[in-house]
């Protein structure tokens, strides 16, 4: 590295947001510079915004692709609210993203693709974005990255396109400048991943190479960064997002509960990912069923547990509203199922490719009678994972559906993940009908204390029968129109998910467990409550953190460890499902309700401020 | 366990009373699967049968086999996911026409199109039995019933028609109180690898009775229907003296020895060519212009995909590196801190 | 009418049950009976009870058909608990109604059909059933209704099948006796039933005439009953149940907003019939479009909606699931809909034929993101009529999908209907865009005031505009990503409903208003509730009641109200799920529950009970 | 307001800017619509355009007309809801190979088994686009997309053989690119009265390029599609020296003037016959072994089904003694006290 002499800034953390057109590569470059820096050991945080259109207009803020990463020496637990650093490759990136840094926050601009025509379409109405945007205070870098780019590449034969399609390179060796980042890790990336294409690979390292010099070029008017690495454990490690690892977790269920793993499916924004993960996955045996709607999909994942097989289905919002008839099936007849929501904005098509947490109640409730099942949600990218597999097992052992809710942020947002060992995780052992029961064994017969009936796969001799829809009589498992036999079986069945209450960890406080204030949440804001939990604490205000994974059935604790708090704020990205939710099984408890329905996730910031209110009050 | 075994046809009846009407064609067709079972000889332990709901679809309960009363219409999606996540199973798919064609209709077209090995018998009664008495897809033009009391606007499926449609490979058709005709056909149906469609002409005899009673009646039924057998001619009637022969575009029927028809003109059927025309014509051919088809219509080896499935796992696991949970996770980006 | 000597029963009101094999015409007996009790000026409530089986096993009890008949001289609220009299016309009959005959009651059996083979297949053990089922204490008649009707009819030349057809003609005319009942309405029936078949009409007259005089014949040995006539209001009147009562005021309500009437629906029981109805109503200009499943059925009614009719779609619990996406659609779009859900027991397929209150929280949040619509819920057979009408005022006038709730208790059950006059009727009046204001009009413009936006017809010239699932800006329609705009319709579509509390009518209180005890009720539990709670007050218990027809929005004072008692009950055929949303709504308040999950309704003797225990608690 | 009147085709651009990507098919199958419809001169306000969800179900923000965006594979029965409570309206469907084809199967072959009167335009681009590039069930199968990365194991539906064995009465098929022909046809689907399928086969630019180009290519357009003229000759090529005759049950190219095929030889298109048989085979028709057929294939007037319900409602209150709410409540057993 060349030595520097600007000032440098000390920091803890940083945000950085990469921003251009959809067809900029913004996404590629994002994933890059967050790769680096975890390479370099920071624990990192990153969250894609793509526009929600296919193709948006090019130069328009409908069509602006952003990455944003937050780095830390320390665990970092969001993408951040507000970035440290910009880069916009044109002007609708910068108006759509200004907002988004911090003042006096550093910007670097792709200065020629600032003409009179890119400034209109992105809705400026003078030629001078910076004093319109208001952003006298900040330190902007106007970079004629177009031109550099271009001028650098001249002479090696490549067409006008693949030049321009090059200018991310560039702005990303700027990036390292700044941040003071080593290359290799891109570098060789750019080799495999264009192995193929030799002038490429040599253009691309030519340019990033030159962005790089270009700061130390310019260095002497700006300030650069610096972060240390973190202390992190040893081990492997990787990024990954909450939708590759929700793949992963059932792939690692399935091992561990050795079943098979069978997905059936449609593909539906923000979920597809996991389809597609899955499909993919013929190595490891995954049987995938992409089905022609989700009704479908849920019913062979009904069939293929019948059959014996690890079965989930995996669907967001609408789709979750139109697999609510077979999940009903799947409660009644006691067949483990795993089904895997990936919430956004509704209601109906609402805003596909936005984040919300509003199918709480769906997930409870989204069916025709008494139809209990387990809900539970994941509240990081990374421990999509865990929850995934915790979904297949409790499904598993308690002969159960059981719905995971995760989120778009969570979905395509990405964390540093350490790889873990397999053998670190418990075993999954379905009911079995030992060989001397087999004479006396009855399909709807369950053990005394978990309520759970035994799972015996199709093709095993000897224990041919029947299920279905209707009510059963509560041990043949053949049809029962009897009344109490029906109240029975209603009751057993909610007992049967209750019971699991003693499966599931208790629920902890995080942040400082002596306050007047708990906050509840629940799913993936996680990293925001948690964090503005954690400021505050630093800032010597004491707020505890109740944030849940398991809804139905809640944690044993979980009512005393409430009725602790004098104030309770339950924080939702929704109108409140989770805080209506406990007042119907906690209703000598008062709740307050924070509540955010804007596609987006909580900011940090506005969290902290209602907690300071509240506490105030 | 053996594949090959003794059976009889009892080894498939379980012990709960049938509760079908006194006179219902479900129990005909009950005991022609049951017996073709038997002659099929796979153990009762290796049989999933999978149905919706609707009169025809308790048919589960009466199988001393593995057995799933599902939700209306979605019969042929549970039976898919049972097929491929185990493709040893034998799986029958049992359906009514409202459970198949009126709900089910997107599942059965996509089942027929994926051809997957699944053995679909088709109770059509052209009623919703179960609902007691609502016309339904397959039911004719001007049918009155309680939903229609001026009678239907609507021209019925036909269930050949669109079996072939969504690319069919295997359609067939028999009558409820022919049991031996539909103990041929299933067995047929079963050996045949993909999807199997075989429609019952059915008799609700509460909501819908005698409707196809014109074709199926004894006094009628030589001279109405013709019973197909491949590589045979298409002969049919009491005195076995009509036959088919074409007619330009069409089909027509002849008496043989008059208007200078021999039986040398008497078409010949190919169930097995997988040109869909006449098979096509075949099964929509109706009376009183033409004599209904029974029998197997159509069977075509294809591609099947349980088995394509299982053959891709094999072809990928054989080529790749990775192959455990370990080199899955480890696979990639991914960097060591020491 | 005879003279009388034996011992006359004088009753202010009776229940009467007839059973028999599905084959034995009980729902015509009973439906005979009925009538004929109500033109004498009876108030009745009646209750069939059909076997779950098309046609079960001859003989058996899962083929035993019942319908329970109850009347009285003032208003009667329920088909009654136990009944003072039960026909059994053969011993599956007896064992499966047996223990619905209160002590000491009257039970006639056709002792012929009570033969070894009858006996055994009914699950008796000896061949004295009136010992095996201890009933040494009741009246039994032992009437051979078999052998009589045969030799009454052996000379007319009837062939046999007809011949015992007319049985249960006998057992009406010995139930005519045991009432002192005019049989006019009776024979002017048949004449007109049977107009074409003379010889039927004289052997079923003869038969009913014969069956009354073998009551005159026995009377000296059994006690027969009186019921005077209620003093009934003027007027005509009919019996009708709840579904055709459902049908006719979705009828009503099309008058009155001078709309056509488009129903989209698939069958399903217990609401096939409402399907039914509005298809012979073609006289009535009704479009009913019988759908290839629930959710065409909906679709299709969403696309009438838009089209400018007055759009209803009807099901069952699991339709309703079915329909969940699609009724997500009709909340953004901001169309008029009215869903009548028949609610049955679940889950899955569970009891179809049998009565539950388990869809609630399916209609409150059976789909994806924050989607409110108006729920509300019948209570009577004939208030169907009524709520039907309101739902679809509400639906037109506040564009929104309504669910309305009834039962398969309502919907069955039959009551005497005072003939409605439509002129009492309140218009029903859409929103439409004035004339001066085409001009400026936008799609998703509100009344400030209830938030409704104006309704076009497509067809209407130069207002031309497009609508669908995305999220929509606040004005335009069009499509909007904005997130603050995305919390501002949320809140408006919330609020939208919420305004409706102004245009409902406040929430009364029935029983004995000064009490400890509230009992609190919702739907199809009214008639056993409010029964319940009379019969205490004139024992001199006091409870009140409040039950509630509108769910979502509640009424405007039912905070006010739930407040004011010290205990409050609520008491539901399900777990407790409008317990629980009475905790979401009103927080501040206590909620005690009473459960049951039969598939039967609450019997007035079990609620009595419960009211008493807890008042002394 | 006059049903016939001079229209421009801007008449029907609504003012919202267009957001597909640039170069995909759909830009130009919308250009079509707009000038067909103008065309047609129907005005704007009596027309519904009414999709699911998809790239091309984006149309109807598009047009200058009614239109309602409704959910994913749900647009044919929202559009039999508008057509059947209005049918003066005049009524389109936009809907993709997904859209119609995998969730919409049901409402779509029920939509053509009623024969309501409802254009549907089918955006055949053999993906699932607007979720970025799953395979559909029009997807070739082999074909690598990001749910079959190994390749699909599944045939594809062929549209018009499904639309067929719904007994569909019009199928016609038309290039995005080609607006000329795109606008005679959909015309044509216009003036029938009865369900009309339209496919588009429509370029995917970003997640399906060049999927139709071996046939749509101008380089050989010419010799791989055939465009059908109902009473023509069935003739193409560069040099409109090719023709397709009957072989056997088959059709096969020849090259006139070669082989003794003379122009006489050449089959003559019939649109307007019911047979199904050839309309069939004209529709399956398939590169490299024959050339694509474009244009309508079939057009069979027959009875439709909001036509016949508006007629059913007609007579039916012709001959009732009912006709208001109150004979209604008044009819049967009522009885009066007084
Ligand atoms: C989701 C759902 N919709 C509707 C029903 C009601 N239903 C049950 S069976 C049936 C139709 C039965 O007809 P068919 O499939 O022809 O069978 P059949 O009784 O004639 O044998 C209907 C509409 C249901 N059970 N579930
Ligand atoms: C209920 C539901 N399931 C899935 C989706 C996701 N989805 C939206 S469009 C689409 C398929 C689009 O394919 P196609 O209909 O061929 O249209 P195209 O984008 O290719 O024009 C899917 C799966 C959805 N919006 N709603
Ligand atoms: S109703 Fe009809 S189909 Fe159903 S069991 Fe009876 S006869 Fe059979
Ligand atoms: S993704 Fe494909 S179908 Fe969608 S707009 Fe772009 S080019 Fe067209
Ligand atoms: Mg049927
Ligand atoms: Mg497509």
């Amino acid at each position: 590295m060349m030595g520097r002499s600007s000032k440098v800034i000390e920091r803890d953390e940083v945000v950085v947001r990469f921003s251009g057109d959809s067809g900029d590569g913004m996404q590629l470059t994002g994933t890059l510079f967050s790769n680096t820096s975890a390479v370099f050991g920071n624990d990192i945080s990153t969250f894609p915004d793509y526009p929600a259109e296919i193709r948006a207009p090019q130069g328009t803020i409908g069509g602006v692709s952003g990455f944003q990463v937050h780095f830390g020496h320390s665990e970092v637990f969001t993408p951040g609210d507000y970035a440290d650093v910009l880069v916009a490759m044109n002007p609708a990136a910068l108006k759509a993203n200004a907002k988004w840094v911090k003042h006096g926050g550093t910007i670097i601009i792709d200065v020629d693709a600032f003409d009179a025509k890119n400034l209109e379409k992105a809705g400026y109405k003078t030629d001078d974005p910076i004093t319109e945007d208001k952003l006298g205070d900040y330190h902007i870098i106007k970079a004629p990255i177009t031109n550099l780019t271009k001028e650098s590449l001249k002479d090696m034969g490549l067409d006008n396109k693949s030049i321009l399609r090059s200018k991310n390179m560039y702005a990303l060796g700027l990036v390292y400048w700044l941040f003071n980042r080593p290359m290799e890790h891109t570098t060789n990336y750019i080799k495999k991943k264009f192995a193929k294409n030799p002038l490429i690979v040599e253009a691309n390292l030519k340019v990033l190479r030159e962005g790089y010099n270009y700061g130390v070029i310019i260095q002497a008017v700006t300030p650069s960064y610096h972060i240390n690495p973190a202390a992190i454990a040893k081990g492997k490690y990787r990024n990954i997002n909450g939708n590759i690892a929700t793949a992963w977790g059932l792939i690692a269920a399935s091992k561990k509960a050795n079943l098979e793993l069978f997905l059936g499916s449609y593909p539906i924004t923000p979920a597809t990912e996991i389809l597609q993960e899955l499909s993919l996955r013929k190595d490891m045996g995954v049987k995938v069923f992409q089905a022609e709607d989700e009704i479908a999909g849920i019913c062979t994942a009904i069939g293929a547990s019948f059959a014996g097989d690890l079965a989930v289905t995996s669907t967001s919002g609408p789709g979750l509203a139109l697999k609510g008839e077979a999940i009903g099936l799947a409660v009644i007849a006691e067949l483990p199922l795993v089904i895997v929501n990936v919430q956004r904005g509704g209601p109906s098509t609402g805003l596909p490719t936005k984040t919300e947490q509003s199918d709480l109640m769906q997930a409870l409730y989204g069916r025709n009678g008494e139809s209990p099942c387990v809900v539970m949600a994941a509240s990081s990218p990374i421990n999509c994972f865990e929850y995934a597999f915790y979904a297949a097992k409790i499904a598993v052992e308690h002969m159960t559906p059981v719905i995971l809710l995760t989120d778009g942020f969570l979905a395509n947002g990405t964390q540093t993940w350490k790889i873990p060992d397999l053998a670190d995780y418990p075993e999954i052992k379905a009911k079995r009908v030992a060989p001397e029961d087999e004479a006396t064994w009855m399909p709807y017969q369950r053990d005394p204390e978990t309520y759970v009936r035994s799972w015996v796969k199709v093709g095993t001799p000897g224990l041919m029968h029947r299920i279905g829809g209707l009510e059963k009589d509560e041990k043949t498992g053949g049809v029962s129109y009897d009344g109490e036999n029906h109240e029975r079986m209603v009751k057993y069945r909610e007992a049967k998910i209750k019971y699991i209450e003693n499966n599931i960890p208790e629920q902890d406080i995080l942040g400082e467990p002596e306050s007047d204030l708990l906050v509840v949440g629940w799913g993936g804001t996680f990293g925001h409550l948690f964090t503005a939990v954690e400021e505050l604490s630093e800032e010597g205000v004491h707020v505890a953190l109740a944030h849940f994974n398991y809804i139905n059935p809640l944690p044993k604790n979980a009512h005393a460890v409430l009725k602790r708090y004098k104030k309770i704020l339950v924080c939702e990205l929704n109108l409140g499902q989770f805080a209506n939710y406990l007042r119907m099984n906690y209703p000598d408890i008062q709740y307050r309700q924070f509540n955010k329905m804007q596609g987006l996730p909580f900011s940090v910031v506005e969290l902290k401020e209602q907690f300071k209110k509240l506490l105030e009050e | 366990m053996s594949e090959e075994c003794e059976l009889k046809y009892t080894d498939f009846k379980s012990d709960l009373s049938v509760r079908w009407c006194a006179g219902c064609g479900d129990h005909a067709i009950l005991n022609a699967v049951q017996k073709a079972m038997a002659n099929l000889k796979v153990e009762p332990h290796n049989v999933a049968v999978i149905s919706g709901i609707g009169c025809s679809s308790r048919f589960p309960y009466y199988m001393n086999t593995y057995g799933f009363h599902t939700i209306h219409g979605r019969a042929s999606a549970v039976a898919s996911g049972v097929k491929v996540a185990n493709p040893n199973l034998k799986v029958w798919q049992i359906t009514g026409d409202g459970d198949a064609l009126a709900i089910g209709g997107n599942h059965f077209i996509h089942l027929i199109r994926r051809n997957i090995d699944i053995n679909v018998i088709l109770f059509n009664n052209q009623i919703y039995g179960l609902t007691k008495g609502q016309y339904s897809p397959t039911s004719k033009r001007g049918f009155i019933s309680k939903t229609s009391p001026y009678g239907t606007v609507e021209d019925p499926f036909r269930p050949g028609e669109l079996t072939l449609g969504a690319r069919g490979q295997f359609f067939a058709r028999t009558i409820d109180k022919e049991i031996k005709l539909s103990i041929e056909v299933m067995e047929e149906a079963a050996r045949h690898k993909g999807t199997s469609i075989v429609e019952v002409l059915q008799n609700c005899v509460i909501y819908n009775d005698k409707t196809h009673e014109a074709i199926t009646d004894k006094k009628y039924k030589a001279d109405r229907t013709i019973i197909l057998q491949h590589g045979e001619k298409m002969i049919f009637g009491v005195d076995n003296d009509k036959g088919l022969v074409m007619d330009g575009m069409d089909i027509k029927t002849v008496t043989i020895g008059q208007d200078g028809y021999t039986l040398d003109d008497i078409l010949v059927h190919d169930a097995y060519t997988h040109h869909g025309a006449m098979h096509r014509k075949l099964s929509n051919m109706d009376f009183p212009e033409l004599p209904v088809a029974l029998g197997v219509i159509r069977s075509v080896k294809d591609n099947v995909y349980d088995v394509s499935v299982e053959q891709q796992l094999v072809d990928v696991q054989a080529k790749t590196s990775i192959t455990t949970f370990e080199e899955m996770v480890n696979s990639g980006d991914v960097w060591e801190v020491e």
